[in-house]
């Protein structure tokens, strides 16, 4: 059973839903409904692809909502003092990296719990947003005239919107880090027995820092794209969206012990919650009810994915 | 239970300007809104030389509480409470009463104990211009949705209150969600309301961040859209026509009105129990 | 008391593991249990306490048809059982492991901590045990945490005592002790049952004893009335010739020299050298220090001072990875705490030290991968249905023998093996001579850290003895005798 | 080191934050001041004795913010329909112990993860109350006037807060139930080896849904104190609290991997919390910096505590 939900189960409830929502409204399996659900979904699945990691090593990564902002608001930062759009992205891209190796290094050479690391860190990221950003969006004619930089969060590619191409490749790139390296190797074997990973020659500290960096990256990189669609850097952007990956990477079937889970997964994972949240809006469920409708629906979904018991 | 032994106004002892120390509790400053009542009242107080104290309660009324009690521990001469709910506040400014420092109540009154003053400007009555801006572009019986603030928040219900009551019987609601004031959620939800709506003409979102989110959704579709606050992005939006009208409060001005308020009393003058920040109508028309 | 098991059968998925089994066992005597690894000895007890289920047959209690709910009903009833894996609460304290879930109460349901600690204090003094009941169990070598689940499970009035390979940790000394102690229960009409791959013990301690093989009970014996030849054939199907195959070593230039080894407290100026072609047995009474010796040259523990050679040329080992390069493999003597991802699967397990060598083009080669955990799950003899099973789902030996393919694997040109053969069955023991036989054909060196004493004698070159953190002596094994061995280990020394 | 830290460190730390603020600021040692100190700690002190149990075990629990507040609105909704405040409030703290059976309940036989279970109860929980308060706050005159219901949260008890003595009470008794009775033997059993502790004819599942119970109930507590306090019922109480209670008792020395912690910490972990806000406050640190600042406290905190390594 639970076997069987890591590998089928959370696409089947994928499916379910899906069915649920469009035969109560039909307006859902619109091409244009499908488009804005996957630009909708992209941001939260690229967090949750590095949460992933995390997650597989037993961790947790509380600071991406902030990691998030703070880039966002770097990289504009940036584009109004000047910076060419694609240069400030990848200068913003970077800096969420950094942010995340912070992490990493605070939790492999600091042996602290990554919960409480990544909480602290969440609110010097924030904190440090406010400071930036004065509490202000950040905002001015050199983003919303340039044409580069609308494109990443707001163009459209053969009827497809451009961020959604920016999910699909860096899925494939984790996916073949997860399942077709040794670096995808050694992180279940971290998450499995930390002591036996490190005894058998992975170097489990480096390891640790390459993983919080890649979630730091991947939560700048929706950094940038939400700066580009909206073209403005909110200082509060992102809060409580590291929730909402660690919900989609655990409806997928990875295990919060660490050690177990498919990229796969994750994806779907982060659909279920996108057409939850997409259909519940088309459906015109009250906001009151939304939250326990999505509470629900997650509580069933996971507790098809039973942990593997102890007898 | 009793307020306490607060001094009455005829009693003053008079202080100048400078002498002034203000502490402020501010309900958040995670929203630009009050990002601006405080920089109304850094600038007031800058000119005259008073000293400001201002804590950010991020939405939690027990913190509010606490914060107004440091600020009581602290001494300041009054306190500027922008409270997060009218009620939840009321035993923090009894306890500024039974301390003899005088409040003063900003943007949101209080339920309970003794205000000096309470400066504002009206939400349930902003929720009702926008509504009467809809009605005035669409005439009777037009489709319209609602983008609502963050569930339960103060302003959400007021201007939410004031938006309903008026529209009943004129405007078709028909579908109101919440995107959290939140300007990528009001992206998010616009998208998926027009895919279930697509016949709407207006939008009302309750405050100009989730407008500008909104606005990103709609794009050039023929749809009105209102909102309440008048940022400087939401302002900029009307200028150029991708909103089209913002209730506009005034929150420097609310700031500076709070600590003029100040002042006044410290003068030994006689301080209105209510002041109200002017709100008005910006309508992309006028910015032309 | 009395128990009769019969005709218990038992799947675990696909997999029959027990076949009509027939047990039994009366008041006043040891009854062994013997059988190759996963012929089902362990499952059969944990049927036995109520921790699994079973498909069908009996359990007779003195002659009542029984089905016990759970460890704590057995426990009621008078049976106690010493698992196999250690099962204890590594924060706890030595006293809180002894009385969970069964704690001493004064009034209002509050702790009486002071009545318990003597209690756990006079149970571990009646094994000659000096452990503090105070520190941590987990920071207690493997045998010294295996002397105080002994000492847990005398605490009980116990009718019938299950131990389930008690000594596999445990050196001469205690050994001696537990037997004392079971002597003394027998007198009290305690049953026994004794789970044990050492053969000496069997014929030491058993009155009885019944063999297992393949989920089969083979053959139930009086213990005067056979012969350990007869118990090898019933337990691996066929004759065996001796436990140890003969060495013929051929030593070569010296693989790794140690000089000066010191890491404060705990052991202090460790020299040794072992050669190409050798093996070096390391022997001690338990706690001696010989796994931190081990643990430091492969880079998990830091030393203090002293130099490292590999093949003449001196390194400065920090890490696993780093002594993986320098061509040492580790076998550790915890293998569910530091040799095992016991979710993980058989496949995942062996290549892990081995993986990078199997990267093509920044990719995993996969075939190449699948062909090398065949070929070592073959040469091991590891016992599983495939090598996608988890390791948790296989017996004890058999995850001793992934241990070992894991570290063949890595091609390890000096392989540190810490009790290689603990909780091994004779047949496989066998086979892991041989392998060690063919890998210093090829010129392996191997450091074989081994607690049996007949095993150090029987299949070494050199005998290295420590006692107290430092080596006391170094004897060749052709010199070697058991008085030599000890007196060595209890801290004396050989007159010339 | 480690060991060191768990015994002494934290207050250690607190000793020395207390100090430090103190010489910055005099009014710090105010009784008053104290007094009001004290007073704010309390509800997060009382969540985080709940909490505590919970992550002894290796669970969390995210839900007790909105147990707080739907707990709250329940009792302030009995008052307004005429009941008794006292008895209300104990209806109160018997439906947040109900929830949070609920919750222990899907955790130990639904077998899924307490952060899972609890993120969507939290959410559960949380819409609940929208929909009972309807998004308002509940007051009225029967809150206002009642001395009884004022009592519990703004009442005074020769000089001392009443809160703080339920504080005390209930430390007091969570002290002794965790380190005292087989109750809190077998919590850490439970958390140290889940698998050893059922061997050992630990009944897991009730202990579990017990654990569950305890911090249901004491964030129940915390609701009605707040409510009392407040003289209303927020919708939004609680939000975020959950966090304070983890930082609480993990700033206090106890593990996120379950097993080991003591209760002394716990409170010491709510204190060094409650004297960080009240002295930032003091010193008039602004709120932008005040999260940074935070943040790096707990970090220095929680660095000292190093988990216990591989090697
Ligand atoms: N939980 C389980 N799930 C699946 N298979 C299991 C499980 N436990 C044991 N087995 C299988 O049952 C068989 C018998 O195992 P058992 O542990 O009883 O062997 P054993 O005789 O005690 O061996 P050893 O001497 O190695 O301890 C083995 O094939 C093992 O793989
Ligand atoms: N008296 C004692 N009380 C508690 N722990 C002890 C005592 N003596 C030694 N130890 C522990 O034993 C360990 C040293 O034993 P180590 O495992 O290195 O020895 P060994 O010779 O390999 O013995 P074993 O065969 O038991 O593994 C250390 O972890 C040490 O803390
Ligand atoms: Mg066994
Ligand atoms: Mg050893």
């Amino acid at each position: 059973m639970g076997e069987f939900y890591t590998k089928l189960g959370p696409l089947t409830a994928l499916v379910v839903l899906v069915i649920l929502v469009s035969v109560l409204n039909s307006a859902f399996l619109n091409v244009n409904n499908l488009m804005n659900l996957l630009q909708q979904v992209s941001v939260n699945a690229l967090i949750a692809f590095g949460m992933q990691f995390v997650i597989l090593t037993a961790g947790i990564d509380l600071s991406v909502g902030s990691i998030l902002a703070l880039s966002g608001a770097f990289a504009a930062q940036m584009i109004l003092m000047g910076m060419p759009p694609l240069l400030a992205f990848l200068v913003g891209m970077i800096s969420g990296a950094i942010f995340g190796a912070f992490n990493g290094l605070l939790i492999a050479y600091g042996k602290a719990a990554p919960f409480i690391v990544t909480l602290a860190t969440m609110s010097v990221f924030r904190g440090a947003t406010y400071v930036l950003t004065n509490g202000n969006p950040i905002t001015g004619p050199k983003m919303n005239n340039s044409l580069s930089f609308q494109f990443i969060g707001q163009g459209y590619l053969f009827g497809v919107p451009f961020q959604v191409y920016i999910m699909i490749v860096l899925y494939a790139l984790a996916y073949m880090l997860l399942h077709k390296t040794t670096f995808g190797r050694k992180t279940y074997a971290l998450g499995g027995n930390e002591k036996a990973a490190f005894v058998a020659g992975v170097n489990t500290k480096r390891l640790q820092i390459l993983i919080y960096t890649i979630a730091g990256f991947l939560a700048a990189v929706a950094g940038m794209i939400l700066t580009s669609q909206l073209a403005s850097a909110q200082p509060d952007a992102g809060t409580g969206y590291e929730m909402d990956a660690i919900a989609a990477v655990v409806l997928g079937g990875t295990s919060l012990a660490g050690g177990k889970g498919k990229m796969f997964g994750t994806l779907v994972g982060a659909l279920i919650i996108g057409v939850l949240n997409n259909g519940m809006n088309l459906l015109g469920i009250s906001s009151f009810y939304q939250q326990i409708v999505k509470g629900i629906v997650i509580l069933i979904a996971v507790l098809l994915d039973r942990k593997q018991s102890q007898n | 239970a009793s307020v306490g032994n607060n001094k009455s106004d005829s009693k003053v002892t008079k202080k100048a300007a400078k002498n002034v120390k203000i502490g402020v509790s501010l309900s958040t400053l995670s929203n630009p809104f009050f990002v601006n009542v405080k920089k109304g009242i850094d600038a007031e107080a800058k000119k005259n030389d008073s000293k400001v104290e201002t804590f950010d309660a991020q939405n939690d009324s027990s913190k509010q509480n606490n914060q107004v009690q440091d600020l009581i521990t602290k001494k300041v001469d009054v306190i500027i409470i922008n409270p997060v709910d009218s009620d939840a506040i009321v035993p923090a400014v009894k306890k500024a009463n039974q301390a003899g420092i005088p409040v003063i109540a900003c943007d949101r009154g209080s339920n309970g104990g003794k205000v000096m003053t309470t400066v504002a400007s009206d939400n349930v009555k902003a929720g009702k211009m926008a509504a009467q801006f809809l009605e005035d572009q669409l005439g009777s019986n037009a489709k319209v949705a609602e983008l609502e603030g963050t569930p339960g928040a103060d302003a959400a219900v007021q201007r939410g209150k004031g938006f309903n009551n008026e529209i009943k019987g004129n405007l078709d609601l028909v579908t109101k969600q919440s995107a959290n004031f939140d300007r990528a959620k009001g992206l998010n939800t616009m998208q998926n309301i027009l895919q279930a709506h697509s016949d709407i003409k207006g939008v009302f979102a309750q405050n100009d961040e989730m407008a500008l989110g909104a606005v990103k959704a709609i794009k050039d579709q023929d749809i009105k859209i209102v909102s309440i606050d008048g940022t400087p992005d939401g302002m900029a939006a009307v200028k150029s026509g991708q909103i089209d009208a913002i209730v506009a409060q005034q929150p420097k001005t609310e700031g500076k009105l709070a600590v003029e308020a100040a002042y006044k009393y410290y003068q030994g003058k006689k301080v209105d129990k209510t002041i109200a920040s002017p709100i008005h109508l910006v309508k992309a028309d006028d910015t032309k | 008391m009395q128990i009769e098991m019969k005709n218990i059968s038992k799947s675990f998925g696909p997999n029959k593991v027990l076949r009509d089994v027939d047990f039994s066992i009366h008041a006043g005597e040891v009854h062994a249990l013997m059988g190759e690894n996963g012929a089902g000895k362990s499952t059969l007890m944990n049927i036995l306490t109520g921790l699994l289920d079973f498909d069908g047959g009996h359990i007779l209690v003195d002659g009542k048809e029984t089905r016990f709910k759970n460890a704590l009903d057995a426990e009621h009833h008078g049976i106690a059982f010493i698992h196999q894996e250690m099962n204890n609460f590594s924060e706890m304290s030595v006293v809180e492991n002894m009385f969970l879930n069964r704690e001493i109460k004064k009034g209002f349901g509050m702790l009486d901590m002071k009545e318990m600690k003597k209690q756990a204090r006079e149970a571990l003094k009646r094994l000659g045990a000096d452990i503090s009941v105070e520190i941590p169990v987990g920071s207690l070598s493997v045998g010294r945490q295996q002397m105080v689940e002994i000492a847990k499970s005398l605490m009980n009035k116990t009718q019938v005592l299950i131990m389930d390979e008690p000594t596999a940790a445990l050196t001469e000394t205690e050994i001696e002790k537990l037997f004392d102690i079971i002597r003394s229960l027998k007198k009290q009409n305690v049953a026994i049952i004794y789970i044990s791959h050492r053969m000496e013990e069997i014929f030491q301690i058993s009155d009885r004893l019944t063999v297992m093989r393949d989920g089969l009970s083979v053959n139930t014996y009086k213990t005067e009335d056979t012969d350990v030849k007869q118990i090898v054939h019933d337990m691996v199907g066929r004759d065996m010739g001796d436990f140890y195959p003969d060495r013929n070593p051929k030593f070569g230039e010296t693989y790794l020299k140690a000089e000066g080894l010191t890491s404060n407290g705990v052991f202090k100026d460790v020299s040794f050298e072992v050669h190409s072609g050798e093996v070096l047995a390391f022997s001690g009474l338990m706690g001696a220090g010989r796994t931190e010796i081990m643990r430091s040259i492969f880079g998990i523990d830091k030393l203090d001072s002293g130099k490292v050679w590999v093949k003449g040329k001196e390194v400065h080992i920090t890490s696993p990875e780093h002594a993986i390069q320098n061509n040492i493999g580790f076998v550790t003597e915890n293998r569910k705490d530091e040799g095992l991802i016991l979710d993980a699967s058989l496949s995942d397990n062996i290549d892990l030290p081995s993986i990078d060598g199997f990267v093509k083009k920044g990719f995993i080669d996969k075939k190449a991968d699948r062909d090398f955990v065949d070929m070592l799950m073959k040469r091991l003899g590891v016992k599983a249905q495939s090598a996608k099973d988890p390791a948790s789902s296989l017996s004890g030996g058999n995850q001793q023998k992934v241990v070992l393919a894991k570290w063949v694997g890595s091609g390890a040109q000096i392989l540190i093996l810490d009790e290689p053969t603990r909780g091994v069955d004779v047949g496989a023991k066998r086979e892991i001579y041989d392998l060690m036989n063919e890998l210093t054909d090829r010129g392996t060196a191997i450091i074989m850290v081994s607690s049996d004493l007949d095993e150090v004698l029987g299949f070494s070159d050199n005998i290295a003895v420590v006692y107290e953190g430092k080596i006391q002596g170094e004897i060749a094994t052709k010199d070697a005798t058991q008085d030599k061995v000890m007196t060595l280990a209890t801290g004396g020394q050989l007159d010339e």
